[in-house]
């Protein structure tokens, strides 16, 4: 088994990880970090897999940098939504059962 | 090639990984998550990738993890207070 | 588990039969025309630059979001104020160092790891610091110049790439005579947004307890 | 020519939301006046250039498909251009009227529907796996924004689900490009196209990966769970643009992926499954809207089931003959287009009738009818093209899918649509029932500008129209693909 290909297995191992947590954390910070790993084992499977060849192949390697800037930004959002949404109602997870706040509308 | 070497960064990987997700305590888990993501930063270095792991080490573990910790510490600043709000 | 498992067969089954594509020959023979000796900011800042321009605004929307929902009083936490004088004479060290940093990872995007993401980051790590040893950073205050900043990268990538489309090329094309001196351009304001985008983010955040927010009250 | 049209279509909703953010939201709404006007010109213009001159790529920066980046310019991309235009400029000119602008957050709308704009463009003319990836994620986050905007509890709650939904199924679809790169060493659709033989299995894990994650997006039962209280909560005009064009975006790419790869990659099963997904969609998600109290909950439940007709392509295109697949493609875009139109009525005209009663109950409704006969017309008319009764768009779109049914010998099909136009006529009546409702002495109604009440017309009249015209509208969009198919794929 190649380098590369280690690593791509080790990206798929992570990938069931992260979304293991993903699915099964309630805690918005915890999904958050399992939606990292997630991101992280894709990103490994991307460069890991490309890398087949002679040299490190640039295209996935700058897919990965795009990449890994939308992730940041993705997280960033969350966390401010996150920090927000604890800030007005103290809790840290979404299921509280189907209280009135789905219906609330407008004005 | 030290063949074993990259096992056991993988391994460690996967165990952070999952240490990650399991911590009980949230401060834990993200400073468990920077540590994993230095060891992502080790990953690229051997696949080549010296531009993802500067990235790595700068974006994923370092800032990530200071927004994730700065949440996590208004989260516990915060806590006591809306306790006692909560069982409204 | 099931998904485990699929996958990694896909991706063996992937990686057996992965053809060589002509990709990379193509990559190498237009490197010389990109501008850049480095095949990855060739590929991020040219080839396909549509790409990056997107992501810029990826990350300008998230930057957009963390000021809209911040208070402005959390900027003036006092308990960031007081000074530690350890903080205080590190950073004296460090700013200047971390500065250089960025300066140098910018620069030596042209032809070996680095570029404009890892300077900005490294500009925002540099702003962190200096925001937890106290000093005053009035300049992220959510007013008209911290948005100048958060659009000025993403505004100097776009206007560079109307220019090809004015000169009668296509989106994004840049001349291949002054391709690198564009490029560099480009990362330069990339640099300064992506660090200003990230350490707003990052000082803007904090939501303290003490008083409502100005915004998202009734409605 | 279409070189220029294409430069302006890509740079000027960018510019447009760099320009807005430097502005407030009174500044920022004249200014984008004039951004959809020069995006409504180009729009029209290339819409005309492709039914003259066919389709074609376009090499940004100059670099052709696997190397750089290639828009592909045909006629369906076009048309879901053009229909970006009119759904955004009249939900932008509705925002405008309709959103407070005295909120200090307000001067954020601007720049995320203008990024919104770029993404909906960037994912209708994508034929780069990983740059939709990036339009996705850029549509993504400025929907998310725009539901989370004004930072109210019950607004973020939803904005946060819609975020998470939208993260995995990104991630989901990434991970299958990743296989589709590793495979092919390109992420060029065409070239992937080519060099594809046949389902080695690899490849069809990669492309359930990459269906899973855009359904999710599209919020297919048993994956809406997100989308009631992303588009209830929402204000009105943005509940318009989601419904109406954000989740046909991820659909977009689905069926285009199909359409290229799925002759190779499927399977009766896949085909199937997927068809029954949208069948229950529309039934449960009718039942649902029947049962909602609210309002907006209504139209929202509405869409989820609207959403289950478009995944009827999958068996309706699946190993059938060539005018049976050509049927019902035409059959979809016109669902596309007239679900479009009409939910964005539909959501343009609820917002004006709880502008009206101040509150967001069906109950409330009672006597709105004096007051805005005008925007429950609208909501009637834009319902009557969601029951699929003629002559509006829903209705020549089914008819399409009814023959498409019937040719593949699929009748089961034929059943869900029929169902679905009745379950849909049932929650339509509903919301008029409670409108036409007399009560007393109950003249508290506020009465909204003229120009919101006009702009919900104007869209449900389109939906109707289209039903019409549905004939050019659908040879314009079969003329060009012949063209793209006919031209290699440059190397």
């Amino acid at each position: 088994m190649s380098l590369n290909l280690l690593y791509a297995l080790a990206g798929v191992a992570l990938c069931g990880i992260g979304l293991a947590g993903f699915l099964l954390l309630n805690h918005l910070l915890r999904r958050l970090l399992a939606f990292n790993l997630l991101g992280s084992g894709v990103f490994l499977v991307l460069v890991g897999l490309a890398q087949h060849g002679d040299g490190p192949d640039p295209v996935p390697q700058a897919l990965v940098l795009t990449g890994i800037v939308v992730a940041i930004a993705a997280t960033a959002l969350a966390i401010v939504l996150i920090r927000r949404y604890f800030h007005l109602t103290g809790r840290t997870s979404l299921d509280t059962g189907n209280n009135a706040g789905d219906g609330g509308g407008e004005s | 090639m030290s063949g074993w070497l990259d096992g056991l960064l993988v391994v460690s990987l996967l165990v952070t990984a999952v240490a990650v997700l399991l911590s009980r305590d949230l401060f834990r888990a993200v400073v468990m998550f920077m540590a994993f993501g230095l060891l992502m930063a080790l990953a690229w270095v051997r696949l080549q990738a010296q531009d993802i792991a500067l990235a790595e080490v700068a974006i994923g573990a370092g800032l990530t993890g200071v927004l994730l910790l700065d949440a996590v510490s208004h989260f516990r600043r915060a806590r006591p207070q809306h306790r006692s709000r909560g069982t409204e | 588990m099931g998904f485990v498992v699929a996958l990694a067969a896909a991706v063996l089954g992937a990686a057996g039969a992965a053809a060589p594509s002509e990709l990379s020959d193509q990559l190498q023979a237009s490197l010389a025309r990109s501008g850049v000796e480095h095949p990855v900011t060739a590929v991020l800042l040219n080839f396909r630059s549509y790409d990056t321009l997107l992501e810029i605004g990826v990350l300008v929307i998230a930057g957009m979001a963390g000021i809209s929902l911040a208070s402005t009083n959390a900027l003036e936490d006092p308990a960031l104020r007081s000074a530690d004088s350890l903080l205080y004479a590190l950073q004296r060290w460090f700013v200047p160092v971390m500065l250089l940093l960025a300066a140098y990872l910018l620069w030596a995007g042209a032809d070996r790891p680095g570029g404009a993401f890892q300077a900005g980051a490294v500009l925002a790590a540099t702003g962190v610091l200096m925001r937890l040893g106290g000093l005053p950073m009035a300049f992220i205050r959510p007013g008209i110049l911290l948005r100048l900043g958060l659009v000025l990268g993403f505004a100097v990538f776009l206007l560079v790439a109307v220019a090809g489309a004015l000169n009668g090329e296509a989106f994004l094309a840049y001349p291949v005579t002054i391709a690198g001196g564009l490029i560099l351009i480009i990362e330069i304001g990339l640099t300064f947004s992506i660090g200003m985008i990230l350490l707003a983010l990052f000082v803007a955040a904090p939501v303290t307890d003490e008083h409502e927010p100005e915004e998202g009250g009734g409605l | 020519m279409s070189q220029w049209l294409i430069a302006g279509l890509l740079f000027t909703p960018l510019a447009w939301a760099a320009l807005s953010l430097l502005l407030g939201f009174r500044q920022g709404r004249w200014l984008s006046w004039l951004g959809m006007a020069i995006q409504m010109a180009v729009s029209l213009a290339l819409w005309f250039a492709v039914m003259e001159g066919g389709g074609f790529y376009y090499a940004l920066g100059g670099w052709n498909a696997p190397l750089g980046i290639a828009l592909r310019v045909d006629g369906l991309a076009v048309t879901f251009v053009l229909l970006t235009a009119a759904v955004g400029t009249a939900c932008g000119l509705h925002a405008g009227v309709y959103l407070d602008a005295d909120k200090p957050w307000q001067r954020y709308f601007w720049p995320l529907f203008w990024f919104l704009w770029a993404g909906l463009n960037g994912v209708w003319l994508g034929a780069d796996l990983f740059n939709l990836y990036v339009s996705l994620e850029l549509i993504s986050l400025s929907a998310v924004g725009l539901v989370a905007l004004g930072g109210e509890a019950a607004a973020l709650r939803a904005a946060l689900r819609y975020l998470f939904a939208a993260l995995l199924g990104s991630l989901a679809y990434l991970l299958g490009v990743a296989l589709f790169y590793g495979r092919f060493g390109t992420l060029s659709l065409a070239v992937i196209d080519q060099l594809l033989v046949g389902g080695e299995p690899a490849l069809i894990v990669a492309l359930l990966l990459m269906l899973a994650g855009l359904a999710l997006k599209t919020a297919l039962f048993p994956l809406h769970a997100w989308l009631p209280p992303a588009h209830g909560i929402a204000r009105s005009p943005v509940s318009a643009l989601l419904s109406g064009l954000v989740i046909k975006a991820s659909f977009y790419i689905a069926a285009r992926l199909w359409m290229e790869l799925g002759d190779r990659l499927g399977s009766p099963w896949l085909a199937q499954g997927m068809g029954v997904l949208g069948a229950a969609a529309v039934i449960w998600g009718s039942w649902l809207a029947f049962c909602q109290p609210h309002l907006k909950q209504v139209v929202a439940y509405s869409s989820v089931a609207q959403i289950g007709y478009l995944f009827l392509l999958f068996p309706l295109t699946f190993a059938v003959a060539e005018p049976v697949s050509l049927l019902a493609q035409q059959g979809i875009t016109l669902q596309v287009i007239s679900h479009a139109l009409a939910k964005a009525a539909m959501f343009l005209a609820a917002g004006n009738l709880i502008l009206s009663v101040r509150s967001n109950r069906v109950k409330a409704l009672a006597g709105v009818s004096h007051f805005l006969p005008f925007s429950l017309f609208s909501f009637g008319l834009a319902g009557v093209s969601l029951m699929g009764l003629p002559p509006t768009g829903g209705f020549a779109a089914k008819w399409l899918l009814l023959q498409a049914s019937l040719a593949s010998g699929q009748w089961w099909w034929v059943v869900v649509l029929l169902l679905g136009g009745v379950l849909a006529a049932a929650y339509v009546f509903r919301i008029y029932r409670a409108s036409f409702l007399e009560v007393s002495n109950s003249d508290d109604f506020y009465h909204p500008p003229q120009s919101l009440e006009a702009i919900p017309m104007i869209l449900a009249l389109l939906a109707l129209g289209l039903g019409l015209v549905a004939e050019p509208v659908l040879s314009v969009l079969a003329l060009p693909f012949e063209v793209v198919a006919a031209e290699a794929v440059h190397p």
